[in-house]
């Protein structure tokens, strides 16, 4: 048993960080769990504070009738936009609007879907054959009919507005899965412990029962994100939204009505935005490893 | 043995529920006429809200004829009139009536914009591309993205999830739109892998079935093809990553353990064990992906020139042909609808613990 | 106490002379618990297994006994590994294998043909969406029967009998899915399925914990029936002593990891050599007779994470002495037999250890 | 001037540079969006004027089914007749005469008679042109004669008659007798019978068109991404035209382009964004820059935003920026700066502007600090980085576009940027395109981007109407909304109260040249100075065209034949039909 | 050990009613399953009481419908027939408050710690989760210490070990462990303990059976036990009474002491005979299959006529038990047993065999 004192010292830590884990501190250090989440959690901290710092401090893209559609070069990386503006500028200043958008339509979608889906599958009866009808209605209402009627009648300036429209618009699909699994889960009989335990309906659902479900939300969430995203371009292009300072969705927009694709010296207008946003989704998706994992203890491999 | 045949011992049901609570009490049934509710207040929706869209067709014509052609507002009005053969004038609400019955009577009525075409001749024309070119498109897609999602998760960490994750994800982030369009340029035209002048379209000149008879078929998928590849490439990211996070939640289970004991083969596990319980939550999703194949992927039809309802519905939206944009939606609609109560349906097939308490209550 | 007098369950005395079915040799299992920390479930156990014979692995919860059954298996959680330990197994075809370094495929047809296990907690042992017929011609259809795919009808056939054997009417559990069954009949068609292959080892994890005793008493009778048919080994998982005593020949008591004691089911209930077991004996309840008062082993079993040095038993032993806390004893010979049959106990003080009935009128 | 009527029609002509290709082989490609099948259809009547839309008749492609009489050359001011022999104004009696070619013959082998130009016209009139506001009686003496009345002459009837695509009496014969009825009864287009044959012609679908040009469908190859023309050899120009089959793709710019990347097509005559330009010169197309006529101005709802009333600030706002910058930015070398400011196209100016009008038509320059000085004039004030209007609030509009035009919202972004260092900060809105016309026609809208001039017809008549009337009150009566809401009747300075509407029809009506020139200079100094709208800059066409793959030589970018309008007579078609166009050899 | 009876805050409070009222009745309470192949009576008109302080043993084979009658008594499902009473009061026709009341002090715990642990709950999340929610704890330490409290209780120690663990870190005698102590969190009057120690060595088993023991003496706490072990049921359920269950229904129901040591009904003869004996040499004497006629219990969807035993009973009577079904009857003072013949029997000998039963 030369094993012995050895375990004894490393098991020790064990149960320090054990109880440390269980009262909710150090979140740091479960993120860093594993290398690639760890590598994601870097890309979308840096593009977040990228996006949040770089208005305040990387002046404006001026426009040069001189450089339009000027290609990558040492002084423009990416090169030039249809006004001669430096595309590094406009995408180191675009994030913000596309990157609050998307985040805030995605948390409202992922919010609705999880609240009523959850409810809904959790109550049944009434209130679930309602909120499917409502689902049914609010999936199948043609949305770009809609948000063109909206943008004819209101005046979309504001970002929250532009999150709370498309999220109110996009939650039928998850509310469905996450209802699906809610059905199952509420019969396990770790639900039945909590409601004997009284532990509150809102506590046992959204506690007990959808925590279960967290990798699959979380994928969700992060899908749309980038759905969001995509949506609020959508609304640029159908001109929705005021089409006024940097914004990533801006760009693409206009990258795209200039014919952008159609050039290879143009062709970074488009393709560096929309690179931005897959760089954020890939980060989000890695870092999601590491999330999954704080959610769900049977995934932790070490 | 013989004793538990002989005879069932049971007492007699409590009172007899009325003919028609039962009717109601059966769940397809009542899942019917909720179905055809909600059709009916989209149809509604989709009626007031195509109707509210800034701009007539009337008032499109118009403004074409005064400002190239240099007509009088009276003049070109005149003649918008006769032509579109819809009076913009009428009140709103008689419109829904005549709509409503019309529905009724499976009448999807006239096109505005197209003097003398029925909006269902024109649904029949642009319809079956879309469902050929993005059911196939999505169908694969979705073959594809849930086995990669699986294997992404039974090798959770390892070198094809990172890789499938990185690809998948890129791929999902990329809007179709982009993706046809970067096939199309780079592809297409820079690289000249294939020739972008004859796939365009649903088919080759003059190739129809009647003509060509079984070689029609190749022509249409030769024709096909890239809108397929870009409906593939596009969703195939999302497809593997839900599904590799539902799996890594049934990998967890207990009797995955068990049918690993019991020295099932590993397909047997995969498919009927992990794969059945896995695919379960994305039953719903992948029933909406219906009304996408039904609604087709406008800016790629654009891009590929692919002339599906997508194609149709933007024209008609473009020239505000408030009927055929109401076909088309109604359509849609039907088949969300209807897809999700399949959808629900088959749900109860694949798991049969819900159907228990579905009675059971 | 003679060799005849120790087989009391038939058809096992003569195979003493054959090299064991299963030799587990210094088995470690490992739960990996944190970036750096680890714990040892299972702590060198070394046993081996003779043809026909039944072992019941006893020991208190959570001693690893559960981890032993799926280390056999090869079935480990994610988190769980062998680091080191050896199992060698002799098949239905005679030839010794390693189990520990089977091939995949291997390893695949080798599970429930050779070795099969019947899980603690069936609840969650079926796929729910399957029906139970479903899942059990997957499990026969995976293996090959005499050599051939088995048909339809012989699946059937199987199926129903071994459903049967454990008393339930196949005609309503077949076509039932596992959530309309209750607990206990889960627990049996899980005791069926294991059975459908003839495996030469058969594993049962707590079997019978969630089954009524007339199920119980009625598998017992099958399990003790099939053996005598088939001729398989059996390790019996239990904490039920009495169930132990009736279904096994050989007990093996485990704690903390451990194995600590081995015997002859008379040698161990009657004479048992480790206070340890000789506690868990005190513990049982009768059912018949008057209501004795009962004694749990004073204080509590060790966590395994935090085993100190020595032997893990001490804090709660009445024989401890200074020594206990410096050697972590090994198995001692106290009557050498044949192979397999022989009495061990890891305890300094075996010869003092108290027989259970002592115990008891000491306590009363 | 007036078009000198001419002779040739190039067919007769001696050899032309490609003429070795016999007329049997080569092949052109071309792009142009056109309805497919099942809406597209063969009915043709009223091209290009007041056809019956969703034709498949793509563009000026058009033509080689069923020509025109002639081709207009802008730059020449003359006509190049394809069916006639030659026309005739007879000013004392306001009666246009149309002598038509002998021998001419329909696909079908009919003689193509003066008939034909009666069927041609008088369903014009059923579909309700507004030639027919001009003429009062069409008549076809003879076979090869054909007259046309004016009641209230106009230089555009001479358009109206030569540039309508003739269609034959066979297919349309029945609706042009009817119209004839009701011209003869008194051309009420007010009556039940007119309203009838008018809805029975727009709902008329041929199966097929009877071609009487250089081409025909071939009606297999038609779907929605093709079609092929093959050649009808009774045609009159069967001869001149060199290509043996023509193949069109459908389809708009986005699609088209990739096409032109992948050198499919020859020439094609979409609006291009600059990018892609880049890209096809880099590939070896040529840009034939086409005048388009027209180009996008700034637009001001005088309701919403009354300080720009003053013309004084429109002044001033028009040096503020720099179009030249605008024009590059929206269009490349396409999108050019305005020199005179008339209020139609500079290319012209010289036709219709005299020489001592044209000295008074300010060439607003980019001038900021003019701009400044006129601002601070008429009231504002500089404070800071932005302006104060005379009422003190701050400068600062809402810019509506659309969004979906690549050259107006490039435009609209430059305009934006541009006025913000200016000192007027402004919000962009975009609208697409289907959408904006109800806040167009209503006013909704600060400031907006709408096309000033006109494309389609070579008079300042027209340009003068876009500018002035079609998004302003006086167009949009029946329509219920008021528009920019610029009054008709405005004060010049230094000349007090005119009447914009009468100017406005003086500069249309009447044939005499001088009497209209200097009509039209009169109106050009109003618009100069009160622009009631201010162009930004005027657009051409940025038409790629590939010389030596299948075509052997488009026209050189600087020829005069350039100067056409695109969608009216286009370069290359007059190319083609004059055999100066022909395929490689 | 320390003890855990001074710290409860509910012992003072309790209405001395309790003494009249029972803590639970069921009173007729059925449960028929609808399923797609038929119904399924699990239970068929049960009644049975427990009184505070008194321990209701439930044996009986698997499938005979204890759990279901389990989750009937803890409001888990409503019965299709009959009512249960809490406090004398209807648990289906309570006011939010007093179901609430109801909820708290009734306890379950599940046959299966295997799902009755919310798998991404560690065990401190599980245990602390009831004590945050009704108030019992202030502050994240008092959680912490009160949930060791428990675990000590139900003998996982040392605490802290186990406090961070997740239900798949955990042995299943740890998490039956666990989820008893979750059960005792809420201070409840009534548990209902489903096979709640089967997954437990002996003898951590008897040190939880008289943890138990003393709250249910010292704080009155009632007790309905599920148990297939008769040893178990006598040990834990000697002052109590026991109810033998077949196929739905009550078959013979009375003091634990009578029920066990002096067995009427063939079917709990049948039981008791069946039990595995700890002594190899007792165990050799079992009789076969229990001295059944047949071990087949008959399925729910097709019962047996009559009396439901009948098939497999030893004292079979054709003509009798075949056609009519037994009714509960009162054999001795306080024992009522279904079954013809042994009513009848009993009746014979009522002038000489009167059971006195001490309590
Ligand atoms: N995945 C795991 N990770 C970490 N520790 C584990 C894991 N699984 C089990 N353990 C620990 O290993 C020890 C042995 O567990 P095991 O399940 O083998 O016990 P057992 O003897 O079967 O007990 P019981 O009779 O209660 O089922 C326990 O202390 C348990 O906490
Ligand atoms: N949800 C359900 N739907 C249909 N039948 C059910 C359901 N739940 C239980 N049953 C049936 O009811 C009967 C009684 O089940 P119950 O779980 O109460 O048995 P039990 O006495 O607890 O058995 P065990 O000791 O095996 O746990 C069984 O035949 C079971 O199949
Ligand atoms: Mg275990
Ligand atoms: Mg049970």
């Amino acid at each position: 048993m030369a094993q012995a004192t050895v375990e004894t010292a490393t098991l020790e830590t064990s149960v320090d960080s054990g109880v440390r884990s269980v009262r909710g501190s150090s979140l740091l250090s479960q993120l860093t769990r594993s290398a690639s989440g760890f590598a994601g959690l870097i890309i979308v901290v840096l593009i977040v504070a990228m996006s949040l710092i770089a208005p305040l401090v990387v002046p404006e893209a001026k426009p040069n009738v001189n450089q339009i559609w000027s290609g990558p070069s040492s002084r423009h990386w990416l090169g030039t936009n249809n006004s001669g503006q430096d595309i590094v500028t406009l995408i180191l200043r675009g994030g913000r609007t596309v990157i609050f958008v998307g985040f805030g339509a995605a948390l409202l979608t992922t919010a609705i879907a999880v609240v009523i889906g959850s409810l809904a599958a959790y109550f049944r009866g009434r209130f679930d054959a309602i909120m499917l009808q409502i689902t049914d209605i609010v999936m199948t209402i043609p949305q770009i009919i809609l948000l063109a009627v909206m943008g004819a009648f209101f005046e979309l300036n504001s970002p929250f507005a532009l999150a709370a429209l498309i999220g109110v618009l996009s939650w039928p699909v998850l509310m469905r899965s996450i209802r699906a699994q809610v059905l199952s889960l509420k019969e396990r009989e770790f639900v039945e412990a909590a409601r004997l335990l009284d532990l509150g309906t809102l506590r046992i659902v959204f506690m007990e029962i959808v925590p279960n479900m967290a990798s699959f939300i979380l994928i969700n969430f992060i899908i749309a994100i980038t759905n969001a995203t995509y949506a609020l371009i959508g609304m640029y292009v159908l001109g929705l939204a005021p089409m006024s300072g940097d914004n990533w969705g801006i760009m693409i927009n206009d990258a795209w009505i200039s014919g952008a694709m159609f050039n290879p010296n143009s062709m970074l207008y488009i393709l560096a935005p929309v690179a931005m946003i897959v760089i954020m989704q890939l980060g989000l998706i890695m870092l999601s490893r590491s999330l999954e994992e704080i959610l769900n203890p049977r995934l932790r491999d070490r | 043995m013989a004793a538990i045949e002989a005879g069932v011992r049971g007492r007699p049901a409590t009172g007899a529920v009325p003919i028609l609570k039962k009717v109601w009490r059966n769940y397809a049934l009542r899942r019917f006429l909720r179905a055809i509710f909600v059709i009916w207040v989209v149809a509604t929706a989709v009626f007031f809200l195509v109707r509210l869209l800034p701009g007539n067709p009337v008032e499109q014509y118009i403004q074409v004829q005064v400002s190239q052609y240099g007509a009088t507002y009276a003049d070109a009005q005149r003649s918008a009139q006769a032509y579109f053969n819809f009076d913009p004038g009428t009140p709103l609400i008689q419109q829904y009536f005549v709509y409503l019955w019309g529905l009724c009577r499976l009448d999807l009525g006239m096109s505005i914009g197209n003097r003398g075409m029925a909006v269902s001749t024109l649904i029949a024309q642009y319809l079956p591309w879309t469902l050929f070119s993005v059911g196939i498109g999505v169908g694969i897609a979705i073959i594809i993205g849930l086995i990669l999602g699986m294997i992404m998760a039974y090798r959770r960490g390892g070198a094809i999830d990172h890789a499938v994750t990185a690809i998948g994800s890129f791929l999902h982030a990329i809007p179709n739109y982009l993706l046809a369009m970067i096939i199309v340029v780079i592809g297409g035209a820079r690289f000249g892998l294939f020739d972008i002048a004859t796939m365009r379209g649903t088919a080759s000149p003059g190739v129809t079935f009647k003509a060509y008879g079984l070689a029609f078929f190749p022509d249409i998928f030769y024709h096909a093809s890239m809108p397929i590849l870009t409906y593939v490439l596009t969703t195939v990211g999302t497809w593997s990553l839900v599904m590799k996070s539902s799996t890594t939640q049934v990998l967890e289970e207990d009797y995955v353990t068990v049918a690993r004991a019991r020295g099932l083969r590993d397909l047997r596990i995969r498919t009927n064990y992990v794969g059945r319980n896995a695919i379960l939550p994305l039953v719903s999703q992948i029933a909406t992906t219906a009304g996408f194949v039904v609604g087709g992927a406008i800016f790629v039809e654009q891009t590929f020139k692919y002339d599906g309802i997508g194609t149709l519905l933007y024209t008609a939206l473009q020239g505000r042909d408030y009927t055929v944009l109401e076909g088309i939606l109604l359509i849609v609609t039907v088949t969300v609808v209807f897809a999700n109560l399949i959808a629900d349906l088959v749900y109860s097939l694949l798991d049969p613990r819900i159907r228990t308490t579905e009675s059971g209550d | 106490m003679t060799m005849a007098e120790t087989t009391m369950t038939a058809a096992k005395s003569d195979v003493n002379t054959e090299t064991p079915i299963l030799s587990v040799k210094d088995l470690v299992v490992r739960y990996t618990t944190g970036s750096k920390s680890y714990l040892d479930a299972v702590r060198g156990v070394s046993f081996d297994l003779y043809p026909g014979q039944s072992l019941a692995l006893v020991g208190e919860s959570g001693c690893g006994k559960t981890t032993l059954g799926l280390g056999l298996l090869r079935l480990l959680p994610r988190l769980g590994s062998v680091p080191s330990g050896s199992m060698t197994f002799v098949g239905k075809n005679n030839k010794p294998v390693d189990v520990l370094k089977l091939g995949t495929a291997a390893l695949r047809r080798w599970r429930w043909e050779e070795a099969a296990i019947v899980f603690q907690g069936a609840m969650n042992s079926f796929n729910p969406v399957l029906r139970i017929g479903e899942q059990m011609a997957d499990t026969m259809k995976a293996h090959l029967i005499d050599g051939h795919k088995p048909s339809k009808d012989e699946i059937l056939d199987k199926s129903a009998e071994m459903l049967r054997a454990v008393r339930l009417e196949p005609k309503q559990v077949l076509p039932s899915y596992p959530h309309e069954l209750s607990g206990g009949m889960r627990q049996r068609v899980l005791i069926a399925m294991s059975l459908l292959l003839d495996p030469r080892l058969l594993i049962l994890d707590e079997p019978t914990t969630a089954l009524d005793i007339l199920t119980q008493r009625a598998i017992v009778d099958v399990l003790g029936e099939l053996r005598e048919r088939l001729g398989f080994t059996m390790i019996f998982i239990t904490h039920d002593l009495a169930l132990a005593a009736e279904l096994a020949d050989r007990v093996a008591t485990m704690y903390a990891g451990r194995i600590i004691e081995t015997g002859s089911v008379r040698d161990t209930f009657q004479n048992p050599r480790h206070p340890y077991t000789a506690g868990l004996i005190n513990a049982v309840p009768p059912v018949t007779g008057d209501l004795p008062n009962l004694a749990s082993i004073p204080g509590s079993p060790p966590s395994l994470a935090t085993l100190p040095k020595g032997c893990a038993f001490r804090d709660r032993c009445s024989y401890a002495e200074d020594k206990c806390a410096e050697i972590d004893p090994e198995l001692e010979m106290i009557e050498s037999r044949l192979a397999g049959l022989s009495h061990t106990a890891a305890c300094i003080n075996w010869q003092q250890v108290h027989s259970p009935r002592e115990v008891v009128t000491a306590d009363a | 001037a007036p078009a000198t009527p001419k002779n040739d029609t190039g067919s007769g002509g001696g050899t032309s540079g490609t003429g070795g290709a016999a007329a049997g082989t080569g092949e052109y490609h071309g792009a142009y969006p056109y309805t497919q099948p099942p809406q597209g259809h063969f009915n043709i009547a009223g091209q290009p004027f007041v056809a019956v839309p969703n034709a498949i008749f793509p563009g000026p492609y058009g033509d080689l089914m069923n020509l025109p009489s002639g081709y207009y050359q802008w730059k020449a001011n003359a006509w190049t007749l394809f069916l006639l022999d030659s026309y005739k104004l007879d000013k004392s009696t306001n009666t246009y005469t149309l002598k038509l070619k002998s021998g001419l013959k329909w696909a079908d082998g009919t003689p193509l008679t003066s008939k034909d130009y009666l069927t041609t016209f008088y369903c014009q009139f059923a579909l309700n042109s507004p030639l027919w506001a001009l003429i009062s009686k069409i008549d076809a003496p003879d076979d090869t004669t054909f007259t046309a009345v004016m009641k209230s002459p106009a230089m555009v009837v001479e358009r109206y008659l030569l540039r309508s695509n003739i269609i034959d009496t066979k297919t349309y014969g029945k609706y042009a007798d009817l119209a004839k009825a009701i011209v003869d009864a008194g051309a009420d287009t007010s009556g039940a019978d007119f309203t009838k044959l008018n809805s029975d012609l727009i709902g008329f679908k041929p199966s097929k068109l009877i071609p009487n040009g250089p081409f025909d469908y071939d009606y297999s190859t038609i779907n929605a991404t093709q079609l092929s023309l093959k050649k009808n050899t009774s045609s009159v120009l069967a001869e001149a035209v060199k290509f043996a089959s023509i193949l069109l793709y459908n389809g708009e710019t986005p699609t088209v382009t990739p096409l032109v990347l992948s050198k499919d097509v020859d020439y094609a005559t979409h609006g291009f964004a600059v990018a892609s330009e880049k890209q096809f010169q880099a590939q070896g197309y040529k840009i034939l820059r086409s005048p388009v006529y027209s180009g996008p101005a700034i637009y001001f709802s005088y309701d919403k935003v009354p300080e720009f009333a003053d013309y004084r600030v429109r002044q001033a706002l028009i040096q503020a920026f720099d179009h030249k910058q605008n024009g590059t930015v929206a269009l490349g070398e396409s999108g050019v700066p305005q020199t005179y400011y008339s209020g139609f196209s500079d290319n012209l100016v010289d036709t219709w502007i005299t020489s001592d009008g044209k000295g008074k038509l300010k060439q607003y320059q980019h001038d900021p600090d003019a701009a400044a000085h006129g601002l601070e004039a008429a009231g504002w004030k500089k404070q800071g980085s932005g302006w104060q209007l005379p009422n003190g609030k701050k400068a600062a509009y809402e810019l509506l576009y659309p969004s979906d035009y690549a050259d107006w919202s490039g435009a609209a972004k430059d305009l934006a940027d541009q006025m913000k260092s200016f000192g007027i900060p402004i919000t962009l809105h975009g609208v697409v395109s289907t959408q904006i016309t109800t806040p167009w026609q209503k006013g909704q809208y600060q400031w907006t981007i709408n096309s000033w001039g006109n494309s389609t017809q070579p008079y300042p008549y027209f340009s003068f109407v876009t500018n002035f009337i079609t998004n302003n009150y006086p167009g949009l009566k029946g329509v219920g909304g008021k528009g920019m809401d610029f009054p008709m009747s405005a004060t010049m300075p230094g000349q007090g109260k005119i009447d914009i509407n009468d100017m406005i029809n003086k500069s249309g009506s009447g044939i005499d040249t001088a009497e209209l020139q200097k009509n039209i200079t009169e109106l050009a100094i109003v618009f100069n100075t009160l622009l009631p709208i201010i162009p930004l800059f005027e657009r051409h066409a940025n038409a790629p065209a590939l010389d030596g793959v299948r075509v052997a030589k488009f026209p050189d970018p600087n020829s005069d034949i350039v100067q056409n309008s695109l969608y009216a007579d286009n370069p290359v078609l007059y190319g083609m039909f004059t055999g100066t166009i022909g395929p490689k050899a | 050990m320390p003890d855990p009876i001074s710290s409860d805050p509910k012992s003072s409070d309790r209405p001395s009613s309790d003494r009249q009222t029972p803590l639970m009745e069921l009173s007729g309470i059925s449960q028929i399953f609808k399923t797609k192949r038929g119904d399924r009576p699990a239970v068929r008109d049960v009644n049975l009481t427990v009184n505070a302080g008194e321990v209701l043993c439930l044996v009986g084979e698997s499938g005979c419908g204890k759990t279901t009658t389990a989750r009937m008594a803890a409001g888990l499902t409503k019965p299709t027939d009959g009512t249960v009473a809490y406090n004398g009061q209807d648990i289906w026709s309570m006011d939010k408050d007093q179901f609430t009341e109801f909820r708290t002090s009734v306890q379950y715990v599940h046959q299966d710690p295997y799902a009755s642990l919310n798998p991404i709950r560690s065990v401190y999340k599980t245990i602390s989760a009831p004590l945050r929610k009704h108030g019992l704890s202030k502050g994240n330490d008092d959680s912490w210490k009160q949930a060791s409290e428990l675990l000590r209780r139900v003998d996982l120690t040392p605490p802290e070990s186990y406090l961070s663990k997740f239900p798949h870190q955990m042995s299943g005698g740890q998490r039956q462990r666990v989820a008893v102590a979750r059960a005792l969190s809420l201070n409840p009057k009534l548990i209902i303990a489903d096979e709640s120690t089967s997954m437990l060595d002996v003898s951590i088993r008897v040190g939880m059976l008289n943890m138990l023991g003393r709250l249910r003496d010292e704080l009155g706490v009632g007790f309905i036990f599920i148990t297939h072990d008769l040893a178990i049921a006598k040990y834990f359920g000697w002052e109590g009474r026991t109810a033998v269950m077949y196929l739905g229904e009550v078959v013979e129901y009375g003091p634990t002491q009578q029920v066990i040591n002096d067995p009427q009904h063939p079917y709990t003869r049948a039981l008791l005979n069946a039990v595995p004996e700890p002594d190899p040499d007792l165990a050799a004497q079992k009789l076969p299959g229990g001295g059944l006629r047949s071990a087949d219990i008959p399925s729910l969807a097709a019962l047996p006529s009559g009396c439901t035993f009948h098939p497999r009973c030893p004292l079979f009577e054709e003509g009798l038990c075949d056609v009519t079904s037994p009714e509960l009857s009162l054999i001795g003072s306080r024992r009522e047993v279904a079954c013809h013949v042994v009513a009848r029997e009993s009746g014979r000998a009522a002038a000489d065999a009167s059971v006195s039963v001490s309590g």
